[in-house]
């Protein structure tokens, strides 16, 4: 459909608003904090797994724990998945998630070694 | 034609045409079906992975280092990504390629280390087709491996496409949507060191 | 370039370059129609090898890939690309928009479709179609057939990806490009059905996509997922498949349903009886298609607990199931019903479709499953739901829409003749299968012994098949001699929604101005509570169009090339794949640096367009 | 075509329950577990039915009364919808199923369940293997390998575990129970208890290859005492068994120089084929052919084992002199177990 003003292969010069500006350093302080807590988070996984001191029974759980962590800060931090307007996103990347866990379980339990 | 009443950037460059629109919903969902794709792959690897044949195991061939120093690369370029976005949302260009030139040579980092960790695994007799578990590994990683391969491909196209032709309203979705493609190779990555590699070696 | 420009093309470039999407749709419906055509014939070779017992008018091994072929192209090649087809042409036009909102991809996925649908009947002629069935189980698949499931594998992952793009395409068509007024609850049913069934293409075929992968993975370079010798599992393949083949089947069902929703509403002079039970109910049977999938397992030995829980879901589709059907009566109730051939269709699907959905609660029963599955009453249950559900849907929205798409009504008389006789000849073919499965007759057998009771109903079911081949021949008919009753109002059933709201033909922009939607059913409500016209949304201008591209056409070429090299590696011609693909990652590379902004219909043209109506 | 107006009112499964001699059909169950699963069938089938009666009177109603008849232009009231309807809709369909699922969930584990007392309990225990396009029945208790005759005791519960040498088969015997999938790399599991003496006909559902649709065998239920005879005769070895029978020395000979390295018998040969131990009292010749007078079927078979069952992985002879024919066809007839 036709942009009427703009002509979309013009470069863009001009500055953002202020209001802008200000959002955009405080997202990157966000950023900032998010990326060293999910490097702290990897290496707290590496660690609970490369010590032996954790019990296995606990590691994993943990570790699973921490990754879906991560993934979330992912998404909404650096994915900006958390901001207005990103609804069907969040609708159509959340059901895939409610999918892939079936999909996951079966392929690891159902498959005929094991009864259930 | 470049139009003097665009003194000020418009919030969300990526979003402000209807193609934009267009091409950041449709890339999102896109990742949506990429899930499944990978839960499937994962799936397939968790179903097989006691499945030796004889052939090595997790705990044999893992190392935990190696895999660390991937996953801070890979962390690491994920920001790298982020601050090209905020550069190019400030206008600023330049710093926009800079940052996308350093997320592509991280990538390539990784990609160089996950050649050089199977080239090492074949050569301790895990092959392709050594096992169920050796096929279901090499599929999963090395189709996250192909993600992150044809991503380097993806933004060096874009990089060296754009290097001269400023900030636009056609470029930045294009830029925006190839960093989400980045991050989402990301979200993949922080599940296999976690599954494959930790759960390997942890149990 | 300039919109002159854009008209002075010969017709033949102009239709492999096009990226409107009524000419896509178009040529969706046509190769859909001839894949339909083929399937239909691999039918009837196998129903006259079956007319009597141990016939020997086909051997075994013709028989497997005819069952093979024909599975493969029903439901990949005419039936998913004819509603595909009818969606490309139809889905904007309801939603008030110009185009789908890339039309470049939209091209790409046609073209995908069609040469993945090419490669894989090409099989015919080198060295024999697929046989291990279209659900393909490993390991006869990976490990016991010749290089006609190469051909499967690689046909169906070239016309998967197309079909994907296809999906994403329409769900961002839908949710970005609807007219200003028309919120998402206002749609049109047939646009919410397209929607979900898009969204189940969205999450399904992932899944097809890597079974696909590991089975190629595993023919050509010797992977080990299946191959028990080596630990794999069988099981996987099975999983895979179904989570992708089952959603499919509601990707098939749920624009058929939309279809209907359209002509009851329409041919009753009624608004929609409980629209938002009705979407929520689509909503609801597509979410439960994915939760499943393992109905189809049920003997494969998962256990007792997985059993039941997947039984219990199954049944549970009934439900919203249960909800459309009488949604759809009660629409009919209190209107004022017109036996148009559309309808017709319409009306013969409900107690049709019906049967086939009780006896899908019966095979959800997983105790009694164990003498259903794999056996001729599956045969009846799945053609009686995508026979009495889909193709039904097809032809009624082919009357429905004709008009609409080609200028010319479809003759009512050879079309209800053609009703009558291929409703009665797929009873006839399918009712007696409930029986034959009961008393003893597997699926996917080339012939049956005789002296045990299974004649007489095998010889009906030919009968039935033949009715409904003589049918379709009908129909082909239909659509040459009524060629010449064009028609121009546009508007010929007195319709409710905004595709009826365009003139006949549909001008390439289709809406001169983005219409303004004030209520479900926009054009009714203007026709009843307005002046009987859209109210527009913008002013009249200059309308920008994309330009058309032979790209899609030789990405799509590249990876039909590249397979040839991959299916006969052992020849040594793995440079044909490499050159394959170089042109396919050439065609995209020249695509993403290439800058194409499209160019504008001048608004004098489209003023003449309307001066000229 | 009478067939079809005697099918068409309700009553059809009384009527096909009748035709059930060939102890084929699910319809005339003949033991325990496909009592079970016809029970289910027919509760299904009666809720179904009770659905497919209210739907068609709503929609032959309506399709009657609202029909538009000539000349009539009037526009129906634009009803919206009701609440209330949609709920009654909802709720009932639900209580239905409920009728049907609740059932269903037991007898899916009534089916399943496999256990047994090993000291205290009377069964069987068979392992079925599949293989392309022949079943092989192993009694590990009994130490015996038969092929494609499945011998039971009656009244006996049979735990049967399925396997398959290569691709996947599926084993049904419908008249006794339904169908579990022989999966290789899988062990599955089922039950079936025969009370009464007979012969009942199994099929492989699962699309194997080119000789699937004649991949048939025989169930073949009798008194617990002789399956002990059959089961001890069986289990003989060459030696014992050639002080029981006087069998045909020639023929003996022409086995061991042809068959043997595929088809065992009393113990001795390969297992490449199905053991013949007691092939001279098989129901049907490789699951499907009849005996026949002047033995032209079995010796066609010999010789052009594919001719009649395509994709057959059995070598042909067609080149065995016709009194090496003779003898063979003689020794093979002469192998029983049970006189």
């Amino acid at each position: 459909m036709a942009q009427h003003g703009i002509d979309p292969t013009a470069p863009l010069t001009g500055e953002p608003t202020k209001k802008t500006k200000r959002k955009l350093a405080k997202e990157l302080r966000t950023q900032l904090i998010s990326f060293t807590f999910m490097i702290f988070l990897t290496t707290i996984a590496f660690i609970s797994i490369a010590s032996d001191a954790i019990p296995t029974g606990f590691a994993i759980p943990f570790i699973l724990l921490l990754a879906c962590i991560q993934v979330v800060l992912q998404l909404y931090v650096f994915m900006h998945l958390n901001e207005r307007g990103n609804g069907w996103q969040n609708a159509m990347i959340w059901t895939g998630v409610l999918i892939a866990i079936p999909t996951v379980a079966s392929l690891m339990l159902l498959l005929g070694i094991v009864k259930f | 034609m470049a139009d003097q009443h665009v003194q000020t950037l418009p919030p969300n460059l990526e979003k402000a045409t209807l193609e934009g629109k267009n091409k950041y919903l449709g890339f999102w969902l896109f990742l949506g079906g990429e899930t499944i794709l990978f839960a499937s792959l994962f799936g397939t690897y968790l179903g097989l992975r006691g499945s030796l044949n004889g052939g090595p195991g997790p705990s044999d061939l893992f190392h935990l280092p190696l895999v660390f120093i991937m996953t801070m690369i890979l962390l690491t370029s994920s920001l790298t990504s982020v601050f090209a976005i905020i550069s190019m949302k400030k206008g600023n260009y330049k710093g926009l390629l800079t940052w996308m030139t350093v997320t592509v040579l991280l990538g390539a980092a990784f990609l160089g280390f996950e050649i050089y960790e199977f080239v090492e695994y074949v050569e301790h007799d895990l092959g392709f087709t050594t096992s169920a578990f050796g096929s279901a590994f090499y599929t999963l990683v090395g189709t996250h491996g192909a993600h992150v391969a044809f991503g380097i491909a993806w933004i060096t196209t874009l990089i060296i496409r754009y290097r001269k032709s400023g900030l636009t309203l056609t470029n930045a979705p294009k830029f925006y949507v190839a960093v989400l493609y980045w991050h989402f190779i990301d979200v993949v990555w922080v599940f296999i060191f976690s599954v494959v590699y930790l759960m390997g070696i942890g149990g | 370039m300039s919109y002159a420009k854009a008209q002075s093309k010969s017709a033949v470039w102009d239709w492999l370059t096009t990226v409107d999407h009524k000419k896509i749709g178009i040529m969706y419906l046509v190769a859909g129609a001839f894949f339909f055509a083929l399937g239909g014939f691999e039918a009837i070779l196998m129903r006259i090898q079956l007319m009597f017992p141990e016939a020997s008018f086909l051997p075994a091994q013709t028989f497997n890939e005819l069952l093979t072929m024909h599975g493969t192209t029903m439901i990949f090649l005419a039936a998913m690309p004819i509603l595909f087809g009818l969606m490309n042409y139809i889905v904007p036009l309801q939603i008030g928009a110009r185009d789908v909102a890339f039309p470049f991809l939209n091209s790409l996925g046609f073209w995908l479709f069609l040469f993945g649908g090419i490669l894989l009947n090409l099989s015919w002629f080198f060295g024999g179609a697929p046989d291990a069935g279209w659900t393909a189980y490993v390991p006869l698949s990976s490990e016991y057939s010749g290089t006609g499931i190469d051909y499967y594998v690689l046909g169906l992952q070239i016309s998967g990806a197309g079909t994907l793009i296809g999906g994403i395409n329409f769900l961002v068509t839908i949710i970005n490009m609807r007219a200003p007024g028309m919120s998402m609850m206002r749609m049109p049913l047939f646009t919410w059905s397209t929607f979900v069934a898009s969204t189940l293409i969205l999450f399904a075929f992932p899944a097809l996509t890597i079974g696909l992968l590991l089975l190629m993975l595993e023919r050509i370079f010797g992977a080990t997922y299946f191959a028990v010798h080596a630990g794999g599992n069988v099981v996987i393949w099975q999983h895979l498949f179904w989570i992708f083949g089952h959603p499919e089947v509601y990707i098939l069902i749920l624009p058929a349903f939309g279809i209907f929703s359209e002509i009851i509403s329409t041919f009753s002079k009624k608004r929609l009886f409980g629209y938002s039970a009705m979407v929520f109910a689509t909503l609801l049977i597509g979410f439960l298609g994915f939760m499943v999938w393992a109905h189809h397992m049920f003997t494969v030995g998962m256990g007792p607990i997985a059993n039941s829980i997947f039984a219990v879901a199954t049944m549970a589709i009934a439900v919203p199931t249960g909800i459309k059907i009488f949604n759809w009566l009660f629409t009919m109730m209190g209107g004022r019903i017109q036996f148009t051939t559309a309808n017709l269709f319409a009306l013969g699907f409900i107690p049709s479709f019906v049967m086939g959905g009780v006896t899908g609660v019966m095979l959800a029963t997983s105790a009694a499953n164990y003498q259903f599955h794999d056996t001729y009453f599956v045969v009846a249950h799945f053609h009686y739901v995508i026979i009495g559900g889909v193709v039904l849907g097809i032809f009624g929205g082919a009357f429905y829409w004709w008009p609409r798409m080609f200028g010319y009504k479809l003759d009512e008389k050879l079309g209800k003749i053609f009703f009558w006789m291929f409703l009665f000849g797929f009873h006839l073919t399918f009712f007696v299968q409930h029986f034959l499965g009961l008393m003893g007759m597997p699926r996917r057998v080339a012939s049956y012994l005789d002296g045990q009771g299974l004649n007489d109903m095998n010889f009906i079911s030919t009968i039935g098949a033949f009715l409904m081949g003589v049918a379709f021949i009908i129909f082909v008919v239909n659509i040459f001699v009524s060629m010449k009753n064009r028609e121009t109002s546009g508007d010929p059933w007195d319709g409710r929604t905004l595709e009826w709201t365009i003139p006949s033909p549909t001008p390439e922009y289709n809406f001169a101005q983005t219409p303004l939607v004030r209520d479900v059913d926009a054009y009714w409500h203007e026709k009843y509570e307005g002046d009987g016209k859209m109210k527009a949304a913008e002013p009249l201008g200059d309308i920008h169009m994309p330009n058309g591209s032979i790209l899609p056409v030789i990405i799509s070429i590249g990876l039909f090339i590249s397979s040839f090299g991959f299916i006969y590696r052992e020849h040594g011609v793995i440079w044909v794949a490499i050159l394959g693909l170089a042109i396919t990652f050439g065609a995209m590379f020249v695509r993403s640096i290439k800058e194409d902004h499209g160019y504008h219909i001048p608004v004098e043209e489209i003023k003449n367009d309307k001066g000229g109506k | 075509m009478k067939y079809l107006w005697r099918l068409l009112p309700l009553g059809f499964i009384l009527l096909l329950a009748g035709c059930g001699k060939q102890n084929l059909s699910a319809l005339d169950p003949q033991g325990p577990v496909a009592d079970i699963q016809f029970d289910l069938i027919k509760l299904s089938l009666y809720i179904m039915i009770f659905v497919i009666v209210v739907v068609f009177a709503i929609y032959l109603f309506v399709i009657i009364k609202y029909r538009e008849r000539p000349g009539d232009t009037h526009i129906p009231k634009q009803v919206h919808g009701n609440k209330a309807l949609e709920v009654v809709w909802t709720v009932i369909p639900i209580i239905l199923l409920l009728f049907l699922a609740i059932p269903n969930v037991m007898q899916t584990f009534t089916l399943a369940d496999v256990d047994v007392n090993e000291e205290e309990d009377d069964f069987v225990r068979v392992v079925v293997t599949a293989h392309q396009f022949w079943w092989e029945f192993e009694y590990p208790d009994y130490d015996v390998v038969a092929g494609q005759d499945m011998y039971i005791p009656t009244n006996t519960k049979i735990i049967i575990e399925l396997e398959a040498s290569d691709v996947i088969h599926s084993f049904w015997v419908p008249a006794l129970a339904g169908k579990q999938d022989n999966v290789p790399g899988i062990t599955n599991d089922m039950w079936l208890i025969a009370p009464q003496e007979g012969i009942y006909q199994g099929k492989c559902t699962e699309l194997c290859g080119e000789g699937h649709w004649l991949m048939d065998f025989k169930v073949i239920a009798v008194d617990p005492d002789t399956f002990d005879t059959w089961a001890s005769s069986m289990a003989r070895t060459v030696d014992e068994e050639e002080e029981v029978n006087v069998v045909s020395a020639e023929g003996r000979e022409v086995f061991e120089q042809n068959c043997i390295s595929c088809h065992a018998i009393s113990g001795e040969g390969g297992d490449l084929g199905p053991n013949l131990t007691n092939f001279g009292e098989r129901s049907v010749i490789a699951g499907f052919l009849d005996w026949d007078e002047n033995d032209e079927n079995l010796e066609n078979f010999i010789r052009y084992p594919t001719e009649k069952k395509p994709g057959n992985l059995m070598q042909p002879f067609p080149n065995l002199a016709d009194d090496e024919m003779d003898a063979l066809i003689d020794y093979l007839k002469s192998l029983k177990v049970l006189e």
